[in-house]
């Protein structure tokens, strides 16, 4: 099965691309160079995500974290940042400890992956008739449908909170300290 | 109420001490000499009414099934023992009221003499041994308030803060004895004691012997003996009465006393231990008495050596002798005392100079004219006390000499203590006399003793004449109080030595001799001077002789009287001192370790807390990406050591 | 109605006199005293009715031989599946509390006058007066472990806050020392109060936890296999979970007793306590120690008390020397005092280790004795503080000219604390030493050296307490400060110590009228640990081999 | 089929870089950067997982995590941006009035 | 998956949306608040605080009519008989929450309302969530709810609370959510019972399920604030406003607790051969030594109320890691106790504030002024530390007899380890809870300040040192209430 293949492949490219964008973020002196190499990885990471039989994740993926949290992420660094160079550079702080902290978190991974996941047996994957993305929608009026309403308060909330945080200045009052 | 006599002899005395002190403050004096009066009649009485081994029980504390009674037990002993205190006891309170009349303290004084009567009519009448501890600590109490009687002076605290802790040194050594005998016997009653023959009984020897010695603690204690001997001396800081009556006749004694009611319980081994130490004791009381110039620490270390004697003879095994000696001694040694009384009230009323010592014989002289009376008195007792035939001190030296001849569980130099001490006290005594009633140093007018100085004196001197205790003054063994005391279980008559006697007056003569030559010297020689023409040859003898002595004897016992006294002050004092010394430094260590040890380690407890509660909250330090790091690290740590048991 | 619950309301008249208190506006502020005068001395009335209706002749020692009882269903926790805790008012007394309960009355009432002329926040101070009175009392007729234990803790705040707000100069210091200590002997007593009431059932097929002490007695209680059952056969590093229990209770008791070397803060609590806080601290604070000793420890655990008892008296004999010499080396009179007091209470340890009859009987004579002492001895110290501020001894000389009446009084409680035949203190360590020497020798736990080196006790007390006399009163006159004004005592004081020497002399005189009060009670209580203590122990053995 | 491991592997790496990420840079948005690749490794675990879940619990869930980290990021914003604007600090060290 | 199953679940869930009616009184009623605050903007504190309160009645009506146990939307949402305990508690200290004294100011604003009626939401929900994926929604909607009310006294040290406390939160989520990504793999699925076949079908998954289960964990350590995962506590307590912080401290703690309870219940955690709860013990002893230590030397008394809710934290486990029916109610107890005695501790503290009191030794003299004031203080930090007569102390006796009866069972060493350090904790503890009352009494006043005790505070704080007395005195009372309901989870 070539397509297999291919699609083999391609995860060990789209991954590689990914985990050097991040590494890349982690090295990246330029905040907003450090947001564009993050793109870089959520595309791989969708990438991923469509080949691994997840195509509306992957769009999700692409439409909300790139359409959403980097455009707020880019938002934040210019609001948070005077667009005049120096303040735009990403300092990196006790780069030892995190160094040793990360591998130390790696070593723990490191024995249960060489011994291999024991995935659940799913079974046969049989054919429901429906696709991916009509199985979802059936997913979220059904068994996740709670899941649905809590998500939906929760966006509400944090709407309202972010919104209430960000819009303070428009109150005189409430704001104590101001210097 | 047939036991009424004694609980007259018994409570008389604290009813006065009570009125004197709270009522009848004026008329203390008067109320203590009635009281005392009372007494010493109910004694007299007691002895011809109470029936012999009587007494009562009470029952004082019962804890469980075990019953530690109290009681009052009267027998002979007991019956001249009070009487003896009584006597005494009643002339010292008759002594007292002409000699404390400027004092501003008569209740207080009156009262604490109330007391002390109280308690040592209780130590003789005591049927165990537990009533016996009981006051036996109480006449050490009084015993502590009267020789600090003047509290406002340096030395009389220190005397009497001495003075107990001594004791209750001693009465250590008591509750070790009752703890032991309760242990075995589970009663205290001495006549059920020895009714139990505790000697013989299933004790081990080890405890057997703790016992005794225990007891013989106590009487070391109390009876100033070595090496517990120095606060006897020191006591002298107190009113000279209280002297006479406590610490020469009565309470001193109470330690023998002891000895001889508990003597059936002492173990053989234990005899030994007793008979030399009393020999010791006795030798150097009597030389510490030499190199003394206080009048009153010369008669001290004359008492501590009569005890000495005493204890000697209840380690020879003749208890009887020894109470008869202490009877003897009660009477002679108080008049004694009671004529230092006399003649320190006398410089005390004639000689106010400032930093005059009125107690200092090397201030004395002459006063033989000054104080007939009381010279008459002194020379009787002095004569009974160096053990001179047809007096009372003669009877009872000889008891005790004869004892320690047949004793042959003593060492021999116990012997030889014994008589060197007979020569010893015969010369200090001299010395004292000598130096204070004849040297012409220092004469005044004649002074008329009072009235209440003069009875005590009276009676006491007349009572130290071997007549009132033995028809024939010459033998102890007719003397009515051996054959009243027949039936005191511990009665050993010793075998009699012809030569003891002989020794004995002769080494007591040379003593006066001795002594008179050497304080009279300066006269002598110059009467000499007068008839050196007619006797060169007596001259040149008398020369040689006073040669012989000063070389020989003067200075050899000279030296050894303050090799003596420097012992007894310097080493046996310096130890105790320094035992004292040492429990304070000790304390100030132990102290100290509580504090910085103890008490620190709590504190750095706490400090340690402390320290570790600023240490967690370090974590804490503000920066977010520190905190980060540290959960993270947490958590790993918990991974891995979790990973590692697995 | 009060015949009958005459223990609850000696318990309970000082808490309703800190209600009426609390109605009392702050306008009226002489009235408090009044009100804590009146409830104290109600107290020590129905205290003396208590003892004079008390019949001494019941013998044993347990639920049957308790008098005035009062029990009544309190808490039920019920846990499910568990079963239920239950929680009891029960309160009686025997012959080992009532002379306590007496003891407690007249010290608290004592301590009262003595808080005459407090003048800082009269209120608050009378409250927690009034406050500490109920605990104390409710600590020794309580029979319920759990009440107790409530009653225990309770008295740490009020202590707490006199201490500390009407206390000296290092107040802050000793409060919480004294808070601290006392609270990790109460966790420790709280860990082991736990474990018993889940191993103690009211009867042998009940499922009903109970913390009541004298169910707790009874082998057959203990639920088979719980970890205080004498058939549990598990360990804690090399003991058994009863040894552990014992060991722990007894340390959380030593505490408050206390004991060397956890004493450490009694002489700082003593220091910079106000005079009657010091009184009644000493007086009856301690012997609930003691007391906790004995009805705790002893009766829930005789095989520990056979075990354990040898090193219970060597720590005694330890506290006794040991506290003597630190005393002697003291300069403060109150701190000296405060460890003549440790010392004290070493003979409690003594002669309650010696599970003799006379060993017995002479602790908790002890106790009480001491209670009267100690409360002398305090008041004396404090005679000296409102006077002058000062307490060193070394900043006085030859008081006894200045004040003859002090002098005398103070001679008489020296004298009756160095154990002065006549006096209480006497009886006490007599008792205690005999009986700890007969034990030893008739094959008790305790080793002969152990009387013999508390005789020694004695003579460092005498040697510390003579001293003192000698240095502060003798000799002649002189302060520090030319400007302090020494007058004798006034009436008041008086007021507080005669009685309180009349009684140590009384009791010292006639110790049968509280011996006899204890006495049959004792003998069960020597015979049960006894008994009780070696059955157990070879039950225990057996199950651990 | 590719093995579980290794997207485990690279899930893992992912989440490895993220907290590094979150430990080093002194950024507060590098930070949410840094979680948010935490979140995305475990979202790519849950895709990874569910390729054979006929019930696409996975894919669902991840669906959610994503909105649930636009919301997170939205309040973390917020509050970044009302501390530069009172206080002109972007990196997040420099917040530490608050410690002990 | 065919269409009539479909149908067939849908109506099932139609069906089943009753017993969540609550909830959906609780979100609709908070969108009327948003309205209300679009009206009238910042005014009007006093209608919204009766809305709110008329609101919260309104719920507990919802409650009592609904609380029916039982498994309901196919095994997502399981209704235990501690929920119908739990949300009324729940309701009652949030509606406790809106009468703190200094709150007025933030009573005006309807989004506080709103974010505090969004936590209780989350808690009620949390408790009967039976899902991974509704597990973590939950408890996101709970902490960015809890991330921007920390902002709410919006200042300085409010928004720097704020974002350390999210990103903590964050990471610490994220790290959690790793792991229930590796439990789904393999569990194969979200529900919690899935978890529980896994386990008792006992196949060896290496160490792969406990990595997953540790991970999970610190997301669970996270909200119940215990040490390693502590530290955003003290900061976020010290910054926020005091009812938040007592709100906080309180309801997810209560919530994730019961939650974590049925956890273990439904997916048999302890079958697993891996001894989970001695890590709980450990962290349960570090917790209370950290807190504790850390507490002593603060200054201000917020501050050292995180810390106390760190041991405090640790104490609560306890009830988790005995884990049968006596731990459980014990920890419901303790639970019950500890709300009511924090809540009064933060609204004395909330008092304070309001006069201008910030640090503890600005409280110097107060408690002679104030005498009253003085000895409820005294009585709820007594109740606090544990010691007789409170509520506290029975909390803890029940607390420490639970452990104890399951060491007894059990015997395992870390266990009366655990018992041991815990009880030298209250030792600890007590040094500063008495600092309060100490300075309050024992130290001279400096200052002219005094308390102003009004009238309803003075009820307030009266009720409150009430219960916790008589939750020792009576504290079969309680017990009762926590009887009726069976905790054979």
């Amino acid at each position: 099965m070539e397509g297999i293949d291919l699609n083999i492949i391609a995860f060990y490219i789209l991954a590689g691309f990914s985990v050097f964008s991040a590494l890349g973020i982690l090295f990246a002196k330029n905040v907003v160079h450090a947001v564009f190499l993050l793109v870089l990885v959520f595309l791989g990471i969708a990438g991923v995500f469509i080949i691994s039989n997840a195509e509306f994740v992957g769009v999700t993926q692409i439409m909300i974290y790139i359409g959403g949290v980097l455009i707020l992420m880019m938002f934040g660094i210019m609001l948070t940042h005077r667009i005049d160079g120096k303040r735009l550079e990403s300092e990196n702080r006790s780069v030892l400890i995190a160094t040793l902290l990360g591998f130390g978190l790696l070593g723990i991974l490191f024995y249960p992956i060489k011994a291999g996941f024991p995935l659940f047996d799913f079974g046969s994957n049989e054919e429901t008739g429906f696709t991916v993305t009509e199985q979802i929608g059936i997913h979220l009026m059904t068994t996740e449908l709670i899941a649905l309403e809590v998500t939906a308060v929760l966006l509400l909330m944090a709407l309202v909170g972010a919104a209430y945080l960000a819009g303070l200045n428009l109150k005189k009052k409430g704001v104590n300290d101001t210097d | 109420m047939e036991n009424i006599l004694l609980y007259i002899i018994l409570f008389a005395p604290l009813v006065s001490a009570a009125l004197s002190y709270f009522l009848t403050k004026k008329w203390a004096g008067e109320t203590l000499v009635g009281f005392s009066l009372l007494v010493l009649l109910a004694a007299i009485m007691a002895w011809f009414k109470q029936p012999v081994s009587s007494g009562f029980e009470l029952d004082w504390i019962l804890a469980g099934n075990q019953n530690f009674s109290i009681g009052l037990y009267y027998d002979q002993l007991a019956g001249i023992m009070t009487i003896v205190v009584a006597i005494v006891a009643l002339l010292v309170a008759i002594f007292s009221m002409e000699y404390m009349k400027h004092d501003g303290g008569q209740p207080r004084y009156f009262a604490m003499l109330g007391l002390f009567a109280f308690s040592m009519y209780g130590i003789v009448l005591a049927s165990n041994l537990l009533l016996t501890f009981v006051f036996w600590e109480l006449v050490g109490f009084s015993s502590y308030l009267l020789i600090g009687f003047w509290f406002e002076k340096d030395a009389p605290p220190i005397s009497s803060f001495k003075a107990f802790l001594m004791n209750k040194v001693g009465d250590i050594g008591f509750l070790l004895g009752i703890f032991i005998l309760y242990a075995f016997f589970k009663t205290l009653n001495i006549q059920e004691l020895i009714g139990l023959d505790p000697v013989n009984a299933a004790i081990p020897n080890g405890l057997l012997i703790a016992l005794g010695i225990g007891l013989f603690l106590a009487a070391v204690g109390k009876s100033a003996q070595f090496p517990l001997q120095t606060w006897l001396p020191d006591a002298m800081t107190g009113p000279t009465p209280v002297s006479a009556l406590i610490h020469a006749a009565t309470m001193v004694a109470a330690g023998v006393y002891l000895m001889v009611r508990v003597f059936p319980m002492l173990a053989p081994e234990v005899l030994t231990v007793i008979g030399i130490v009393g020999g010791i004791t006795a030798f150097m009381g009597a030389f510490a008495a030499f190199a003394q110039n206080d009048i009153k620490k010369i008669l001290a270390f004359s008492t501590v050596s009569q005890l000495g004697y005493m204890i000697m003879a209840v380690g020879a095994g003749f208890p009887v002798a020894a109470f008869i000696h202490l009877t003897t001694h009660a009477f002679f040694k108080a008049g004694l005392f009671l004529c230092s009384g006399s003649i320190i009230h006398y410089y005390h009323e004639t000689n106010h100079t400032a930093g005059f010592d009125p107690q200092d014989i090397r201030n004395m002289g002459g006063l033989k004219k000054v104080l007939p009376f009381t010279f008459m008195a002194f020379t009787l007792c002095m004569l009974s006390l160096a053990g001179l035939p047809l007096f009372s001190g003669f009877l009872s030296k000889e008891m005790i000499l004869n004892g320690l001849v047949s004793a042959d569980h003593l060492p021999s130099f116990v012997l030889v203590f014994g008589f060197a001490s007979v020569f010893m006290t015969a010369a200090y005594m001299a010395r004292l006399y000598f130096k204070v009633f004849f040297n012409q140093q220092v004469a005044g007018e004649k002074y008329a003793e009072a009235v209440s100085v003069k009875v005590p004196l009276l009676t006491l001197s007349s009572l130290s004449i071997g007549f009132v205790f033995s028809m024939n003054p010459l033998s102890p063994d007719d003397s009515w109080l051996l054959s009243v005391l027949t039936s005191y279980k511990g009665i050993g008559i010793a075998d009699h030595f012809v030569w003891v006697p002989i020794l004995s007056i002769g080494l007591a003569l040379s003593g006066l001799i001795f002594s008179y030559l050497y304080i009279e010297r300066k006269m002598l020689s110059g009467l000499v001077s007068g008839v050196k023409s007619l006797t060169y040859n007596l001259s040149n003898r008398n020369f040689y002789l006073d040669d012989i002595y000063d070389v020989a004897f003067v200075s050899g016992s000279k030296t050894l009287a303050k090799a003596a006294y420097w012992w007894d002050q310097k080493v046996v004092d310096r130890v105790v001192n320094l035992m004292g010394k040492t429990q304070v430094v000790l304390a100030y260590l132990i102290g100290w370790f509580d504090r910085r040890i103890v008490d620190g380690g709590v504190r750095l407890v706490t400090w340690l807390v402390n320290f570790a509660g600023n240490r967690t909250r370090q974590v804490q330090g503000g920066n977010l990406q520190n905190y980060l790091a540290w959960a993270v690290f947490g958590v790993l740590l918990i991974f891995y050591f979790f990973e590692l048991m697995t | 109605m009060v015949m009958d619950h005459l223990l609850s309301w000696l318990v309970f008249v000082p808490l309703i006199a800190a209600v009426v208190m609390l109605t009392i506006p702050q306008s009226q502020g002489h009235l408090y005293k009044w009100v804590a005068l009146g409830a104290l001395g109600i107290v020590t009335i129905l205290s003396l009715v208590l003892v004079f209706s008390f019949n001494q002749g019941i013998a044993g020692y347990g639920a049957d031989s308790l008098q005035f009882t009062k029990q009544l269903d309190w808490i039920n926790l019920n846990v499910g599946s568990f079963g239920s805790l239950l929680i009891q008012y029960y309160v009686g007394v025997d012959g080992l509390s009532l002379a306590l309960v007496l003891l407690s009355a007249i010290v608290l009432f004592i301590g009262v006058i003595s808080s005459w002329n407090i003048k800082k926040n009269v209120q608050g101070y009378f409250l927690l007066y009034m406050v500490l009175s109920t605990s104390v009392i409710g600590c020794f007729v309580a029979l319920d472990f759990f009440l107790f234990y409530l009653f225990f803790e309770f008295m740490l705040l009020p202590m707490y806050f006199l201490i500390g707000i009407w206390g000296g100069k290092r107040r802050a210091y000793a409060s919480i020392k004294f808070f601290i200590y006392t609270l990790i002997g109460s966790l420790l007593i709280l860990m082991v109060m736990i474990g018993l009431s889940l191993s103690v059932v009211q009867g042998p097929d009940s499922t009903v936890h109970t913390f009541d002490i004298m169910k707790m007695m009874n082998p057959e209680n203990y639920l088979p296999g719980s970890l205080l059952a004498l058939d549990f056969d598990g360990q804690l590093l090399g003991l058994t979970y009863r040894a552990w229990a014992f060991i722990l209770l007894i340390v959380g008791f030593a505490i408050k007793l206390p004991a060397v070397p956890v004493h450490t803060w009694l002489p700082d609590a003593h220091v910079e306590a106000p005079t009657p806080i010091s009184v009644v601290l000493a007086g009856i604070l301690l012997k609930i120690g003691g007391y906790g000793f004995y009805r705790i420890g002893y009766t829930i655990f005789p095989d520990g008390a056979i075990e354990y008892g040898w090193w219970i008296a060597l720590f005694g004999v330890i506290a006794i020397i040991y506290a003597a010499f630190v005393a002697m080396a003291q300069a403060d009179l109150k701190r000296l005092i405060a460890y003549s007091s440790v010392s004290h209470m070493g003979f409690v340890m003594l002669g309650m280790a010696s599970l003799t009859v006379e060993g017995n009987a002479g602790a908790l004579f002890q106790m009480f004795s001491h209670g009267i002492i100690s409360a002398l001895l305090f008041l004396m110290s404090g005679v000296l503080y409102d006077r002058t501020g000062d307490r060193m001894i070394a900043n006085y000389s030859g008081l006894a000219g200045k004040m003859p009446l002090f002098c005398v009084a103070v001679i008489l409680s020296f004298f009756a604390a160095l154990g002065l035949p006549g006096f209480s203190g006497f009886i006490a360590e007599f008792l205690v030493l005999i009986g700890a020497f007969d034990g030893a020798i008739n094959g008790s736990v305790v080793d002969t050296f152990m009387p013999v080196l508390g005789l020694l006790g004695l003579v460092l007390g005498a040697a510390y307490f003579l001293w003192t006399i000698q240095r502060m009163f003798f000799g002649k006159f002189w302060v520090r400060e030319e400007s302090w004004q020494l007058p004798d005592l006034n009436a008041r004081e008086l007021i507080m110590i005669i009685p309180l020497v009349i009684l140590a002399l009384f009791f010292g005189i006639f110790p049968g009228l509280l011996l006899d009060l204890a006495n049959e009670t004792v003998m069960g209580f020597v015979e049960y640990v006894n008994t009780q203590g070696h059955q157990n122990l070879e039950l225990i053995n057996a199950a651990v081999r | 089929m590719i093995p579980i491991e290794h997207y485990i592997i690279f899930s893992s790496m992912l989440l490895v870089i993220g907290l590094m990420i979150i430990l080093i840079k002194r950024n507060a948005i590098m930070i949410l950067a840094g979680v948010e690749l935490i979140l995305n490794a475990a979202n790519i675990n849950l895709v990874a997982f569910s390729q054979n879940d006929p019930s696409l619990s996975g894919q669902m869930m991840t669906l959610f995590v994503i909105v649930v980290a636009v919301a997170e990021s939205a309040v973390a914003l917020a509050i970044v941006y009302q501390i530069y604007r009172h206080q002109g600090i972007s990196n997040i060290d420099e917040l530490n009035e608050l410690k002990g | 998956m065919s269409m009539s199953s479909l149908n067939e679940q849908i109506q099932a869930i139609i069906g089943d949306f009753g017993v969540l009616l609550p909830e959906a009184t609780l979100i609709v009623g908070s969108f009327i608040l948003i309205i209300l605050q679009l009206i009238f903007k910042d005014k009007a504190g006093a209608t919204k605080v009766t809305f709110s309160l008329f609101l919260l009645g309104l719920i507990s009506l919802a409650v009592s009519y609904s609380s029916v146990s039982g498994e309901y939307f196919g095994g997502l949402i399981s209704i235990t008989p501690v929920v119908g305990l739990a949300k009324p508690f729940f309701i009652v200290v949030t509606g406790f929450v809106l009468l703190f004294p200094k709150g007025e100011d933030l009573l005006k604003r309807g989004e506080y309302h709103f974010l505090l009626l969004m936590i209780l939401l989350g808690a009620m929900l949390l408790i009967q969530v039976n899902n991974l994926l509704l597990f973590y929604l939950t408890l996101e909607l709970i902490s960015i709810t809890s991330y921007i009310l920390i902002n709410f006294n919006f200042d300085r040290k409010g928004f720097e609370a704020g974002i350390k406390y999210l990103l903590f939160g964050a990471m610490a989520s994220g790290l959690m959510l790793y792991g229930m990504s590796l439990m789904y793999g393999l569990a194969g699925s979200l529900d919690l019972i899935a978890i529980g076949d896994l386990i008792s079908n006992g196949q060896s998954s290496g160490l792969w399920l406990p990595l997953a289960l540790m991970l999970f964990f610190i997301g669970i350590w996270f909200k119940l604030a215990l040490a390693p995962m502590h530290i955003w506590s003290p900061d976020a307590y010290e910054a926020g406003p005091t009812p938040v912080v007592a709100y906080i401290s309180i309801v997810p703690k209560v919530a994730v607790l019961i939650f974590f309870a049925q956890f273990v219940s439904t997916t048999q955690l302890n079958a697993i051969d891996f001894d989970w709860k001695m890590i709980f013990s450990g962290l349960a002893i570090v917790s209370m030594f950290v807190g504790n230590l850390s507490a002593l030397n603060q200054s201000n008394a917020k501050r050292m109320m995180a810390y106390s809710s760190i041991a405090h934290s640790g104490m609560l486990i306890i009830g988790l890691i005995v884990g049968d029916s006596f731990g459980l109610q014990a920890m419901l107890f303790y639970a019950i106790v500890y709300a009511v005695m924090n809540l009064g501790a933060f609204y004395l503290i909330d008092l304070f504030q309001k006069a201008g009191f910030e640090e503890i030794k600005d409280l110097a003299g107060l408690g002679r002024k104030s005498p009253w004031l003085g000895v409820f203080v005294v009585v709820i930090m007594i109740a606090l530390a544990g010691l007789p007569p409170t509520g506290g102390f029975t909390a803890k006796l029940l607390m420490f007899t639970a452990l104890w009866e399951y060491y007894q069972s059990e015997g395992y060493q870390y266990l009366i380890w655990l018992f041991g350090l815990g009880l030298l904790n209250t030792a600890i503890s007590l040094f500063f809870y008495l600092k309060i009352p100490y300075y309050m009494f024992v130290y001279p006043s400096e200052s002219e300040k005094n308390i102003k005790f009004s009238l309803k505070d003075g009820t307030i704080v009266a009720v409150v040192v009430f219960i916790v007395l008589l939750s020792f005195f009576k504290a079969d009372l309680l017990l009762n209430v926590l009887n009726q309901f069976n905790f054979a989870l």
